[in-house]
């Protein structure tokens, strides 16, 4: 949809980035067989929803965050509520916790069953889409179907509804879940477990391509246990630095770029990774179970150079989630008559106060700030893990396009032959695909002062 | 037969919209073979870009580029259906939340700098810029309701989306009344669809489907007033998905009140 | 009439062993307010509720159910899963609502699904004591003589029960045992001062006497419109009311075969779509119209209809009307003019 | 459940073709031969039409029951089930349910004078009246048949009419507002100028039925009873939304009445007596 601008004949382009979520677009300059410009261009329109919460409550403000993204609503929400809470001193119960985390792994579980089995799967394979691979691998698109499924029963359990679900809220929940439900989840949970041992194993027989290959820097969250996790308050990076969250800004450095709606962001001057595969290469050592196997079976070296691997992490964390909701469930279950009173939103917020609060969303860590006065929200900053992605797409699709023009003798790029072309943007599209950017999120996340 | 040529299309939103029809994982198949889907951009990658019986918009308009596309698209596409409160209102992105123009509330968020890739207005609905056959409003859409209905328009059927207000199915769910435990609840003035989602967790509905068929404002505003809300919080709550139209409704009625 | 005795401390145990026979509901506290709800677990049933949200007709002829399936042009009627049900603790006003609905139902052209349901559902009564928004007694469906299958006088530390029906009868003999069968004179006597005793507990009085002629007078009162510029629109007093049966009907099909359901649910006449005829002809398009229809088809023209009002004195709309719109707020300003 | 009053009946499609513009005549009947002969309805009642996946609506039937084995409806394309039943072709099979509705009491017309008055789209219940008096026509006194339509074009049966001009046995009065062909040989006007044809009218012993539009009704009766004719001797037809055809669903209520059982079918005295019926 985007313009139908012409191609140039020193360019690469991929005018609509399909199988992501919003829009995007790439060019790639080539002058004299050298790579001369890497351009992921984001047109997406503006929202402002950095200005859509000033002037509201906490509690509408909550309502209003997870409209950035329906794909990480769940996060959005979960981020806020910490922030919150953080900011205005409340104490989270553990029954309010544990089925935040169930809900926190619904999400986990659906969208990245979506994104590895239905998005990105497709390329390795050779088909347009999920739908179109049922021909020859209906049992393994109908089981990555039932983990999205049960990922979305989770979170309509937890929070009322598969997308902008409205029930957990600063303070709690409106209302906590029945026995039955939870027990349904459970007994789900441990039949799914094998299916996505199984989608592991699929995934890791695929062959990935390596053109792209690049030192990676990581960061994630660092879970309060040492255990794997999804939230916390410090941050963990590659060259084995650890920052409390509250230094979100000077780890994000967010700039504008002219050919994005949305900014980019840098560490120490160098693009930097979050998501699953961060998450994995950081803490995956702390994985047990039958993810923790997968892990050992799974990981390699190139795990820190390859972003195709992402898709991988993220089928070993959908597993992880499986295998921690049964236990979760059960000490839900102890307190369940406790858990309707636990649980339950306390009043709403009036305080004042400011802080940042941040959860690992499924693309990566997410961090939202607040500062609220007398129950009003006056000011708002917001970073999202695809912003702090871009810059790494870009930097492996400049590395991937060197190396595949070199494998062809550094033809120009008018005398390419149509499938030379073509395989070349597909790394391309695999390589944007693989971070699973979530682009209307990284569109609206300015700070307002 | 030939099976009806739809598209699916994002404009500026979440894309929940989309995303819960990808979330009809049951019914996934049959939504694809009952159809030729021709464009989907976020499920599948061979889109082509033709004559259309049936358009499926999710997002609202906020920039040139997608304007451009509403007027190419229009003339190919025999039927133009809005999915969500986004391309059906304008979403919460127009709410004009803060004072000033809308220029000026970009500049704060984005800086001076233009951009290259688009150029950038106030979100707007779709039928702002082109007729539009079919509202499904929801933020987001109900799977249900869409499921019913884009059977029904793959067979030609005119869409059936009833406004009738969230109480009648919040009663169905037997919860009770948030308006009378006294909190700002939209349930009456807000179009059913839902299945009362919100008021089923105790939580008071915030409006996401937009006003109700026959949304009585002044008795509502009255209500509320009664139980000590003042105008802003009322304001602010119908401000979040009403969309503009809705909001100069409310506005004036409230003028009216007050005489 | 059979009357029985049974101890009050038996009544559960009673309750579960009619698990034989269907399933088991009765009323269970929801947040402040109650429902029928399955009692899975007896220590949820709780017999000093007033009134459920919804009424007993949820069972009868539920929100939304299917009425057939079909494929291209044959259609086979969904009448098989239809569980048996033994509703505990339906109150007498509710029990006149189910005799009203049975007329409306079951007499001329006998509606099939309401029937199956309705053979399928046992109904066990139970006495009540009123708040100030039951009106029973002014309705005349404080008492009950038949409509149930067992019905319940709670009478301190026992329960009165007559036996209304061959299935209520059937229904003791499950536990025979739990029950006594001779009714002492003091029995008797107790029971006559618990009558006085109750009927001196109503509060409400609203008295619907001539109200056909009143509404008839009032047919252009300017009440109506003062009324409709108040009520929401909202349909939940159509909900909630015992003798409301309107309901409306749509074809579900799949988007990838003709097969397909169709569906029946509830509807109100307080929506504006539901005298809208196809090509646009409204007949009743003002707010103010609904309203008058709905109250006058209540108290004015089941009079005509059935010999008497639709009203059962259940308080349901005065407890749900967020704007105050009930059959006593109507009657009193139709008749007090203001 | 061998007795569901709602369960449709499968019915072929024997013929359709358009009597108007945008109103088409079905002839349908039962699969079964047997079946379709145990047919047996009244002139006035009406049928529940229903197309799988798109809903029902209620149609007047336009056949009479003297001539069994067969139903007939001009239905005109107005709304979602109609204009999806224009699409079916013939052999194609609908739903179909019913009689519903009280009829016309042909009873009461025994012996008695019968002024027919149709306008416009009303000549499809009143065909089956006049047909069925026709066919019994010793049982009834003299009959007036008055039928007004807009345009040559626009007149129902237009044919099928023309031809009972030359029964001796009816007085048949066509009618149009304004004739556009040139070519038109009956009365132009309205329909009420058609009344002063009406020669020794015996008020008592008359019956008048009347169809039409809506802004037909007044005047049509002003000059019905100018004539003496009783108020309960007066008959019309009404029309409103049905969802059940058989006094369930609510929809067709006005006050105590439901259109559906108790009507369409309504006596003069009914509609003034009755707040809201017209």
């Amino acid at each position: 949809m985007e313009k139908s601008t012409k191609v140039k004949f020193n360019q690469i382009r991929i005018p609509a980035l399909a199988r992501v979520e919003g829009h995007g677009n790439i060019t790639v300059e080539v002058l004299k067989g050298k790579v001369k410009d890497v351009k992921l261009n984001i047109p997406e329109g503006p929202r402002l929803f950095e200005s859509l919460v000033i002037g509201k409550t906490p509690e509408e403000a909550t309502s209003i965050v997870p409209r950035i993204c329906a794909i990480c609503s769940v996060s959005h929400r979960y981020a806020a509520i910490r922030a919150f809470e953080r900011a205005l001193n409340y104490k989270e119960t553990k029954a309010t916790h544990q089925l935040r985390t169930l809900m926190h792994y619904g999400e986990m579980i659906e969208s990245h069953a979506l994104h590895a089995f239905a998005l990105a799967l497709p390329d390795f394979v050779g088909y347009p889409s999920a739908i179109a691979m049922v021909d020859k691998f209906a049992p393994q698109i109908l089981k990555a179907l039932k983990l999205k499924k049960f990922g979305n029963l989770v979170m309509e359990v937890t929070n009322a509804r598969w997308t902008h679900g409205e029930n957990a809220t600063v303070g709690g929940f409106g209302l906590a879940p029945t026995h039955k439900q939870l027990f349904d989840i459970k007994w789900q949970a441990q039949e799914l477990i094998a299916d996505a041992e199984e989608m592991v194993e699929l995934l890791r027989n695929l062959s990935y391509p390596t053109s792209m290959e690049d030192g990676i820097v990581f960061m994630c969250l660092k879970p309060p246990t040492d255990q794997y996790g999804f939230v916390g308050d410090r941050v963990l990076i590659s060259t084995g630095e650890e920052h409390p969250i509250e230094k979100y800004k000077e780890l994000s450095n967010e700039r504008v770029v002219e050919h994005s709606t949305s900014k980019r962001c840098r560490y120490n001057d160098r693009p930097y990774v979050v998501g699953a595969l961060a998450r994995m290469n950081l803490l995956g050592e702390r994985l047990r179970g039958r993810a923790g196997e997968c892990f050992k079976r799974c990981y390699s070296l190139s795990w820190i150079r390859n972003p195709l691997y992402g898709n991988l992490a993220q089928a070993i964390e959908i597993l992880y989630s499986l295998e921690h909701i049964p236990q979760l469930i059960d000490s839900i279950l102890k307190k369940i008559k406790t858990l309707e009173t636990d649980a339950k939103i306390q009043k709403q917020p009036t305080g004042t106060g400011k802080n940042v609060g941040a959860v690992e969303a499924p693309r990566g860590t997410l961090y939202h700030y607040y500062e609220v006065n007398r129950g009003i929200v006056t000011g708002a900053n917001l970073v999202i893990p695809t912003t702090q992605n871009f810059d790494s797409m870009e930097t492996h699709i400049r590395v991937a396009a060197q190396n595949l023009l070199a494998n062809i003798e550094n033809k120009p790029l008018a005398a390419l032959t149509a499938q030379e072309r073509k395989d070349i943007e597909l790394i391309f599209e695999m390589i944007v695909r693989s971070y699973d950017p979530c682009i209307s999120c990284s569109v609206h996340m300015v700070e307002v002062k | 037969m030939n099976k009806p040529k739809v598209g699916f299309y994002n404009l500026s939103g979440c894309s929940g919209c989309l995303l819960t029809i990808l979330n009809c994982e049951n019914q996934l198949l049959d939504v694809f073979n009952g159809a030729e889907v021709v464009s989907f951009l976020m499920a599948q990658s061979n889109n082509v870009e033709k004559e259309l019986d049936i358009a499926f918009i999710d997002g609202s308009v906020t920039t040139d580029e997608q304007e451009e596309f509403l007027h190419e698209l229009r003339p190919r596409t025999k039927k133009v259906v809005c999915l969500g409160s986004c391309s059906c209102y304008g979403g919460v992105q127009a709410m004009e939340n803060e004072k000033g123009t809308w220029l000026k509330r970009f500049n704060k968020v984005y800086g001076k700098k233009p951009f290259k890739v688009v150029k950038p207005f106030e979100s707007k609905p779709v039928d702002a810029f082109i007729p539009v056959d079919y509202y499904l409003p929801g933020c987001p859409i109900d799977a249900d309701q869409f499921l019913y209905n884009y059977a029904r328009l793959l067979r030609g059927l005119p869409a059936d989306v009833p406004k009738t207000p969230v109480c009648l199915e919040c009663k169905w769910h037997e919860n009770e009344c948030l308006l009378l435990k006294d909190k700002l609840c939209l349930g009456p003035v807000t179009s059913a669809g839902c299945k009362a989602k919100c008021p089923s967790h105790n939580l008071p509905c915030i409006g996401c489907f937009g006003p109700a068929d026959e949304s009585n404002l002044t008795s509502e505003f009255s209500l509320l007033k009664e139980k000590g809300y003042t105008f802003p919080e009322i304001e602010r709550k119908l401000r979040l998905f009403g969309g503009v139209k809705f909001i100069k409704q409310f506005k004036s009625l409230w003028k009216k009140a007050q005489k | 009439m059979k009357v029985l005795k049974l101890k009050k401390h038996n009544l559960n145990d009673y309750l579960d062993s009619l698990r034989v026979w269907g399933e088991v509901y009765g009323p269970v506290k929801q947040g402040e307010k109650y429902i029928y709800g399955q009692l899975d677990d007896l220590s949820k049933l709780d017999t000093k509720m007033l009134r459920t949200i919804l009424p007993v007709k949820k069972f009868l002829m539920p929100p939304k159910f299917n009425t057939f399936t079909f494929d291209e042009n044959k259609y086979k009627a969904e009448l098989e899963n239809i569980p048996n049900r033994i509703v505990f603790g339906v109150h007498p006003c509710e029990i006149h609502g189910l005799l009203i609905l049975d007329k409306f139902f079951l007499e001329r052209f006998p509606d099939p699904f309401y029937g199956e349901r309705r053979r399928k559902t046992a109904i066990l009564g139970l006495s009540c004591v009123p708040d100030d928004k039951c009106f029973a007694k002014s309705t005349n469906t404080h008492y009950v003589e038949s409509g149930f299958d067992l019905a319940f006088n709670d009478l301190d530390n026992y329960y009165l029960v007559w036996v209304g029906s061959s299935l209520g009868d059937d229904l003791v003999r499950i536990r025979l045992d739990l029950f006594e069968e001779d009714i002492k004179e003091k029995d008797l006597k107790h029971y006559m001062e618990w009558r006085n005793w109750r009927d001196s507990q109503y509060k409400l009085n609203v008295n619907l006497t001539a109200m056909p002629d009143i509404m008839e007078l009032n047919y252009s009162s300017p009440v109506w419109d003062e009324l409709g510029d108040k009520c929401l629109s909202c349909g939940a007093c159509s909900m909630v009311c015992p003798t409301c049966p309107c309901y409306n009907m749509s074809d579900q099909i799949r988007p990838s075969q003709f097969t397909g359901k169709r569906e029946r649910t509830w509807d109100s006449c307080m929506f504006k779509q539901f005298a809208l005829v196809a090509g646009g002809h409204n007949f009743r398009e003002a707010r103010s119209q609904r309203v008058r229809l709905w109250y006058t088809h209540k108290l004015k023209a089941f009079i005509t209809e059935f010999g008497k009002a639709a009203c059962i004195g259940c308080g349901r709309c005065i407890d749900t009307c967020p704007v105050d719109i009930n059959v006593k707020t109507v009657v009193k300003a139709l008749k007090g003019g203001k | 459940m061998a007795n569901n009053v709602y369960l449709p009946e499968p019915m072929r499609i024997v013929r359709r073709y358009d009597l108007i513009d945008d109103v088409r005549f079905f002839q349908v009947r039962p699969l079964e031969m047997e079946r379709a002969l145990q047919l047996n309805y009244l002139p006035g009642q009406f049928m529940m039409v229903s197309l799988a996946g798109v809903g029902e609506a209620p149609f007047s039937i336009s056949s009479t029951p003297s001539r069994p084995g067969l139903l007939e409806f001009g239905i005109r394309k107005v709304g979602i089930i109609t204009e999806e039943l224009f699409k079916l072709k013939e052999n194609e099979v609908i739903g179909v349910r019913g009689p519903f509705g009280n009829g016309f009491p042909i009873d009461k017309f025994e012996k008695k004078d019968l002024i027919i008055v149709v306008g416009g789209l009303g000549a499809v219940p009143l065909r089956s009246l006049l047909l069925y008096t026709l066919d019994n026509r010793d049982r009834f006194g003299r009959i007036f048949f008055l039928y007004g339509a807009r345009r040559p074009a626009e007149m129902l049966f237009r044919r099928e009419f023309m031809e009972l001009k030359s029964r001796e046995d009816l007085h048949s009065m066509l009618t149009v507002d304004k004739d556009d062909t040139g070519r038109w040989t009956e009365q132009v006007g309205l329909v009420t100028a058609l009344f002063k044809n009406l020669k020794d009218i015996d008020p008592q012993n008359t019956y008048a039925t009347v169809c039409g539009p809506p802004v037909m009704y007044k005047f049509v009766i002003d000059e019905i009873i100018k004539l003496g004719i009783p108020k309960h001797q007066i008959l019309m037809t009404l029309e409103r939304r049905m969802h059940c055809g058989v006094g369930k669903c609510g929809h067709c209520v006005i006050g105590s009445i439901y259109t559906c059982m108790d009507g369409p079918v309504f006596s003069y005295w009914d509609v003034m007596h009755m707040k809201d019926l017209i």
